[in-house]
């Protein structure tokens, strides 16, 4: 495989992951700090725009796809998990970071989350929680508090909503952690420990919407979080304690890497017929002879 | 015609062995200097029901069932009185079914039909010799090869290449077979087969569509198989799994049928080549996929393995009903191309020439298959040439000078440079928003409409690429069949015997395989020179008539349409010209 | 025909309540005795970039935007830049803007146009008098007052209407209308308005495509509305659930679009009315389910509210290009009736005929709309008569002598009797396999083709009680143009002007709402009499030209395919009857 | 809305669920016995076929769909839940009962699953958990067990199975039971309390096949199920100790009803615009008026 002539990693720049496009969130949205987090997660770890794949979910963060630099791929509302999977199982060269939206995550798609976290493909995702749809205007996601009223739903939803971290542990994921969109350097620690982790890292970024979600605004998040580093005694190996801390999300919120298995195996090395391949798929195109499998049919 | 073929049909209950058996004797045929067509008609259920493998043999290539039987065996009575009615005048039957119960309409038809049936104790006698009743298969094999008046040692090297695996029970299955073969028949006549055995395609191989679908695909490069099981695909990602130690392909089930066409479009724009397969109504789930491979420019294969729908239809039995499916699915107007094989040698040939048409165009391809050519046993000489591969990538030194604009510029053909995440400083954003060259979102009026416009070019680029329809047969016919898919076989197997007895009124066959977009030349041809054309499809609404209708304006009005879930018999052509002629 | 309507452009950025002040200005004018439609551009983000929201008025019925504005309304700098370029001669701008920079190309354009700009300190002038910047709007609406010359009560009346529930803005916002409509305006020049106020229907509701679709469906007896939201369907989701007190519908925001399909049909089989809509890719994931409605013969509505694709494409433009997709998606061959609604009146019968259809013929049917229909505003005297409710159910007696067999027997018009679970004794499988009469699995030939056929002779039935399509204009006409959906609005609104001018040019409209199954006797009678016949389709492919090709031959060589996401302006359609006549 | 002349209940029979088509599945296969305990707790509770609307799933389980009494809808894969959950919306005086095999249930439809036990949707469903793919020739399920061959996984899967009650308990359920296919009397106890529970009732079946799962036959279950009566102290109401009785699924798998919240509010009773309505949906088909929405636009 041809590698672009930027080399190998170490002299990446903030200013590489410039687009000249100009973003179209509303003043103060979350996703402005995202995309900083990602881009300085990125610098930080020395990749080049060339050597990642950014791929985006349909909703408001998607609108960024096309206001940063990087092999980006903005796809279908719902469906960014397995198309970010379905890649990480051609070339694990380029590094694949993930963005979708709780409506997307949590309610389209959220079959695939599932898929995603128990197959340990080697990708990064963020989910942008905002508590909401917010490109459909405002209407309810499955992360929305009961009995807030919302666009389509007067009276409030009538379910509880869904506990990203539970529905998750419940799955054995090998990585999981939360940050805050507010607080740009936290999320830019956090993704970078997700980039690095190999299998499949789920990051949780509490986003400010606001413009929609009245109920649980910067501050009130803000006033809320608590790094994990400060929790006494939390040892993010122990799936049990991650569990546990990870339980409260209305008075103290834990936030950092809450669980990681550092003995994780991604998905790639878990295939018994390619575990010693030094090729990934992409490398790998070309006619083959068949004469072999044919005669086996004489 | 009929007596330059014959058909035996081994029936018994689903998880009896039935398959396993007609291979053996589809083999058998083959060394003994016979053609051999293997059928397969089962029931969507585990175990019990009826089903039966029926072996169409003759001199000359065939490889379309016919629709009676000269012999049955029968392993289970369910499948005797079900497959009693499909045996031919001079019929015989062997079975193993003790004290079997025979009703009065069945001691008629068999008095009408002179019917002759044998019992043997295979059960017994396969406990004795080889200690397993399941042995009573091979001691019916026996008894069918004694029938046949064939040389016992063929089939005896078949059935050892077949246990080798299983060498404890090698000698023991050699013995059931020779103790059948000399038992005495009763009544039983010895078939008289009137035609030869031109002993040269001993090693022919024996092998279905789908598997020559998947090593056509392992030959053009494919290197992700993803799929979520759904007959009559299901037996591609079995196979595909059985050699993957050999191919080093990567293969996975998922867990829904979204995920495989993302996992594919995903891993597509990273760069390999992935293959998916399913049945109509996974595909249903997958069209939103196809719709943004055609806005994202993403290569795309998928194979569409039809059976009767609607809904969950008749799960394992045949149909050709899912053509219009192909052609339209997906919301949005988007450039595509829709092959459709015909037989085993299609298989190898249209998938690899799928890959490359959607690589080079960056477009979905859909390959459709049916049933009948999924799962029937075709005799193949030789592996079809294979195709070099294109993959319209830019390379080398070129991917220096490219920029993210050059990813979806305007071009005349409408194909724009294409290169893979990680190969060029030029990085760009696929969007399934509307984008500008370098994927920007735009809703501006004019840009939008030249790059939609761009994108639907390709399709006629495409078109005058692509091969026109050949016409199968003599070069002037009285009536020209226009069809599709497995239909092909039928009629090809039919064409020769009828064109011979019949050569006022002989035929041959426009046959679609690159259906979409769709050409007309040789067929405009044929209208234009007021040419009779007969439209014959294994669906209910004529669905290629439809489509070259729509195009060429032309109404056909001779039809042969049948959608009962079964394939196209020999039958059904001869009767059907019968009908013409009489007309 | 210019002359006899005025347009005016009230633009701003995506979140500065632009269709409120659309929806206070159109209900003005209507209350000056005009009328008016109203035309929403805007991108698909949630604050900034740049809307529009456009109204043509007259003095006659208008239901199709201008191309070009002859007053905008400025609430931004980019919506300022981003119109000015679609004033006519003569234009007026007023805008808000504090030091507005004008660019050298804008200044020629100014020149060139003649366009006079005023800049109003609304702003300052809102905060002085209400208190809030937000009230700026309301001044700008006044000073619009003032150049159109109208009195202001009318719209007065009508801010006290809007603001009704914040009673202590109210005053504030009169103030601040009636400051504008003091303004002196500069060097404007007032409106010339050369038509009349008929002031007949000041009492005309003012709504959108989505409104009507909405009350029809309640009118017919919805009792579930079920949806995942999708623009341009997702204002119908908005709207139901504001005013489910009201009728107490049960309106459900489901997390997926299989979801969605999967409850109506499960309700629809349990025996209420449940209608769901979204757009082409949540369709596309709907569409195995609309497979399985054929199948099981269970009524299901679904509104496949149109924009532009493939993918995401244009999410909040708009497009005629899924009428492929309604006729052809979900696998295997089923019956279905696809209708496309036109406008606000056809919505509201339509809705209410596809719920009728939907349940007599236990298929499903698929109302196609337009994001130009759904979130257009159009001024409707009256609701149009409702449709009394046809069921197609077995009920009193009848339900005591029903056998299960009853529920799929086979007849003659293909219609079996239905009914309801907890209605008889009488209990049945709806299955999605082939089947019985009584639903029973059944893999047999001959029964699976009988039920088969049996399934698609609705479609024959049904056919013959669909209406033909209409002809809207004169009888006689030099050419007829065929058309589908909002295109309708466009043409209309030329009609009158143009055939008065042009007596021997004149044209007709033959508009397609029933589109499938098919009805040609109509088109047949045009094609065979030699009438000329012009396609215009908001598509790139002409899907409706297809599928009349397909059935009658005819091969249409006029078309007028119009694909940039915006819908026909009734500029394209008179420029390209000019074009006609000088060709 | 007409009722059948069959009266309210009282006079259910077990014959009156008899069928003359003949089951088509294995010999030894679960699934007889699950429909002996369903016909039995219908009968016990006296409900009659034609107060019942049994949905199905495809697959083998499936197959049973035309061979008992009721009203029936046999739909597509992976989408019984809802489907069944659209009806009971619509129709409340009809028992809902859904049958999904695993792979419907937590492949393809997972997503369903979440929605219906999130909305508490008044059903009753059964999850015929056989580890495997029958109807389509034993492909591996997402609760087959890590590394065991399968028909598409010669060398086993490569991913954890999904544990069943983990699963759902991540998801605030309000009726969870296990119970076992060997053990028709169980069942039948076990379907009826989920039967009579208002909302969500989510049963799995530990279903053997015989055909394709060879690693837990119906003597490996046998030997090692315990009915929660036998748990000492276990209280159903308590969902911490229900999580924690569930997990074990390879010594001592509970059975029974592991959990039921006794004040479980089922979706339409939570709906703010028709908690008082006496009518369901299916007795309110008819021409509305819609003057007065009208008039407010005008
Ligand atoms: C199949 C499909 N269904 C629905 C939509 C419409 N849609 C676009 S974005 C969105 C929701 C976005 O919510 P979320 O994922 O939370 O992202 P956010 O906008 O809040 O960042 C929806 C429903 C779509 N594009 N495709
Ligand atoms: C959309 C779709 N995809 C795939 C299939 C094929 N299919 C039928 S049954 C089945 C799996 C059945 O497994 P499970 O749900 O566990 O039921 P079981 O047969 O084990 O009882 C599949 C994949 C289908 N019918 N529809
Ligand atoms: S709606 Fe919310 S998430 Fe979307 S851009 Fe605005 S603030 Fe951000
Ligand atoms: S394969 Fe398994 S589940 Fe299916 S019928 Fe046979 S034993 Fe039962
Ligand atoms: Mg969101
Ligand atoms: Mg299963």
């Amino acid at each position: 495989m041809h590698s672009c002539n930027c080399g190998d990693r170490g002299h990446s720049h903030f200013s590489d992951f410039f687009s000249e496009n100009i973003y179209t969130w509303c003043t103060n949205c979350g996703n402005y700090g995202i995309h900083a987090a990602v881009k300085r997660a990125l610098v930080d770890l020395e990749i080049k725009p060339c050597q990642t794949l950014l791929a985006f979910d349909i909703g408001c963060h998607g609108n960024g796809s096309d206001k940063i630099g990087g092999y980006r791929f903005h796809g279908l509302h719902g469906r960014v998990i397995p198309f970010a999977c379905g890649a990480s199982t051609a070339n694990s060269k380029v590094k694949i970071i993930a963005f979708g939206g709780d409506g997307g995550t949590l309610g389209e798609g959220i079959n695939h989350l599932v898929l995603g976290i128990r197959g340990n493909y080697d990708i990064t995702f963020v989910l942008h929680n905002n508590l909401n749809y917010g490109l459909t205007l405002g209407q309810p996601s499955a992360t929305t508090k009961q009995g807030v009223a919302m666009n389509a739903a007067p009276d409030g939803v009538t379910s509880e909503p869904i506990h990203p971290m539970k529905f998750i542990f419940s799955l054995g994921p090998t990585f999981a952690a939360r940050t805050f969109s507010g607080d740009v350097g936290h999320m830019a620690q956090t993704f970078k420990a997700a980039i690095e982790h190999p299998g499949f890292s789920f990051v949780e970024v509490l986003q400010s919407c606001p413009t929609y979600n009245l109920m649980t605004p910067h501050e009130w998040y803000q006033e809320r979080i608590k790094d994990v580093s400060q929790i006494k005694g939390h040892d993010a190996g122990d799936i049990s304690q991650a569990n546990s801390i990870a339980l409260d999300i209305e008075k103290e919120i834990a936030v950092g890497v809450l669980y990681q298995n550092k003995k994780s195996i991604p998905f790639n090395l878990r295939q018994a017929n390619r575990v010693n391949k030094k090729t990934a798929l992409v490398d790998e195109v070309k006619n083959l002879s068949v004469e072999k499998l044919f005669d086996s049919f004489r | 015609m009929k007596s330059s073929r014959q058909v035996i049909k081994i029936s018994g209950e689903s998880g009896q062995g039935v398959n396993s058996i007609g291979e053996v004797v589809a083999k058998g045929l083959k060394r003994c200097g016979f053609y051999s067509f293997g059928y397969r008609e089962y029931p969507s259920l585990i175990k019990g029901g009826h089903a039966f493998h029926q072996i169409d043999f003759s001199d000359h290539p065939v490889s379309a069932p016919s629709r009676a039987s000269n012999v049955l065996l029968c392993f289970s009575r369910v499948s005797f009185h079900a497959y009693l009615p499909t045996l031919t005048v001079g019929g015989q039957v062997i079975h193993m079914l003790d004290e079997l119960e025979i009703t009065e309409v069945e001691q008629k038809f068999i008095a009408e039909h002179k019917i002759k049936i044998y019992y043997l104790e295979a059960e017994n006698i396969a406990r004795e010799i080889g200690g397993r009743a399941i042995m009573a298969n091979v001691v019916m094999v026996g008894a069918l090869w004694k029938l046949l008046g064939l040389p016992i040692a063929p089939i005896e090297n078949v059935v050892r290449q077949q246990f080798a695996d299983k060498k404890d029970l090698v000698e023991a299955n050699v013995a059931c077979l020779n103790r059948g073969w000399k038992s005495d028949l009763g009544n039983l006549s010895p078939l008289t087969i009137l035609f030869e055995k031109n002993n040269k395609r001993e090693d022919d191989a024996l092998l279905s569509g789908n598997h020559m679908l998947a090593l056509g695909s392992v030959a053009a490069g494919v290197r992700a198989y993803f799929a979520y099981p759904m007959t009559p695909s299901s037996s591609i990602l079995t196979y595909m799994a059985d050699v993957y130690h050999e191919t080093g392909i990567l293969v996975k089930q998922l867990d829904d049928e979204i995920s495989v066409a993302q996992f594919a479009i995903g891993a597509n724009f990273a760069g390999t080549r992935a293959l998916i397969a399913t049945s109509g109504g996974g595909f249903d789930l997958m069209t939103e996929t196809i719709s943004l491979a055609g806005m994202t420019e993403t290569p795309f294969v998928c194979i569409l393995a039809q059976r009767p729908g609607p809904a969950t239809g008749l799960p394992t039995w045949t149909a050709a009903g899912d053509l219009n499916l192909a052609i339209y699915a997906g919301h949005g107007e988007l450039p595509r191309c829709v092959v459709a094989i015909s037989d085993a040698d299609s298989a190898y040939t249209l998938i690899q020439k799928a890959f490359n048409i959607s690589e080079v165009y960056q477009i979905p391809t859909i390959v459709l298959t049916e049933k009948q050519i999924a799962e029937s046993l075709f005799q193949v000489e030789n592996l079809p040439a294979d195709i070099p591969i294109e993959r319209g990538l830019v390379t080398g030194a070129s991917l220096d000078k490219l920029e993210a604009a050059d990813r979806y510029k305007l071009t005349e053909n409408g194909i724009s440079p294409r290169w893979l995440p990680g190969e060029s400083d030029a990085t760009f954003v696929a969007n399934s928003d509307e984008h500008l060259a370098d994927g920007t979102l735009t809703e501006d009026p004019l840009l939008s409409e030249q790059m939609y416009a761009k994108r639907l070019r390709k399709l006629d680029t495409l078109h005058d690429a692509l091969p026109e329809p050949v016409i199968i047969g003599p070069k002037d016919a009285s009536v020209t069949m226009v069809s599709w898919g497995s239909v092909k076989n039928t009629i090809c197997d039919v064409m020769d015997a009828w064109n011979e007895l019949h050569p006022k009124d002989n035929f041959n066959l426009l046959l679609y395989e690159y259906i979409y977009p769709v050409k007309l030349k040789v067929l405009t041809g044929l209208i234009d020179k007021g040419q009779p054309l007969s439209l014959v499809e294994n669906n209910a609404t004529g669905q290629l008539g439809g489509l070259l209708s729509q195009h060429s304006g032309f109404q056909f009005e001779e039809k042969l349409l049948k959608y009962d879930g079964r394939p196209f018999f020999v039958d059904d052509i001869w009767e059907y010209l019968e009908r013409r002629l009489t007309k």
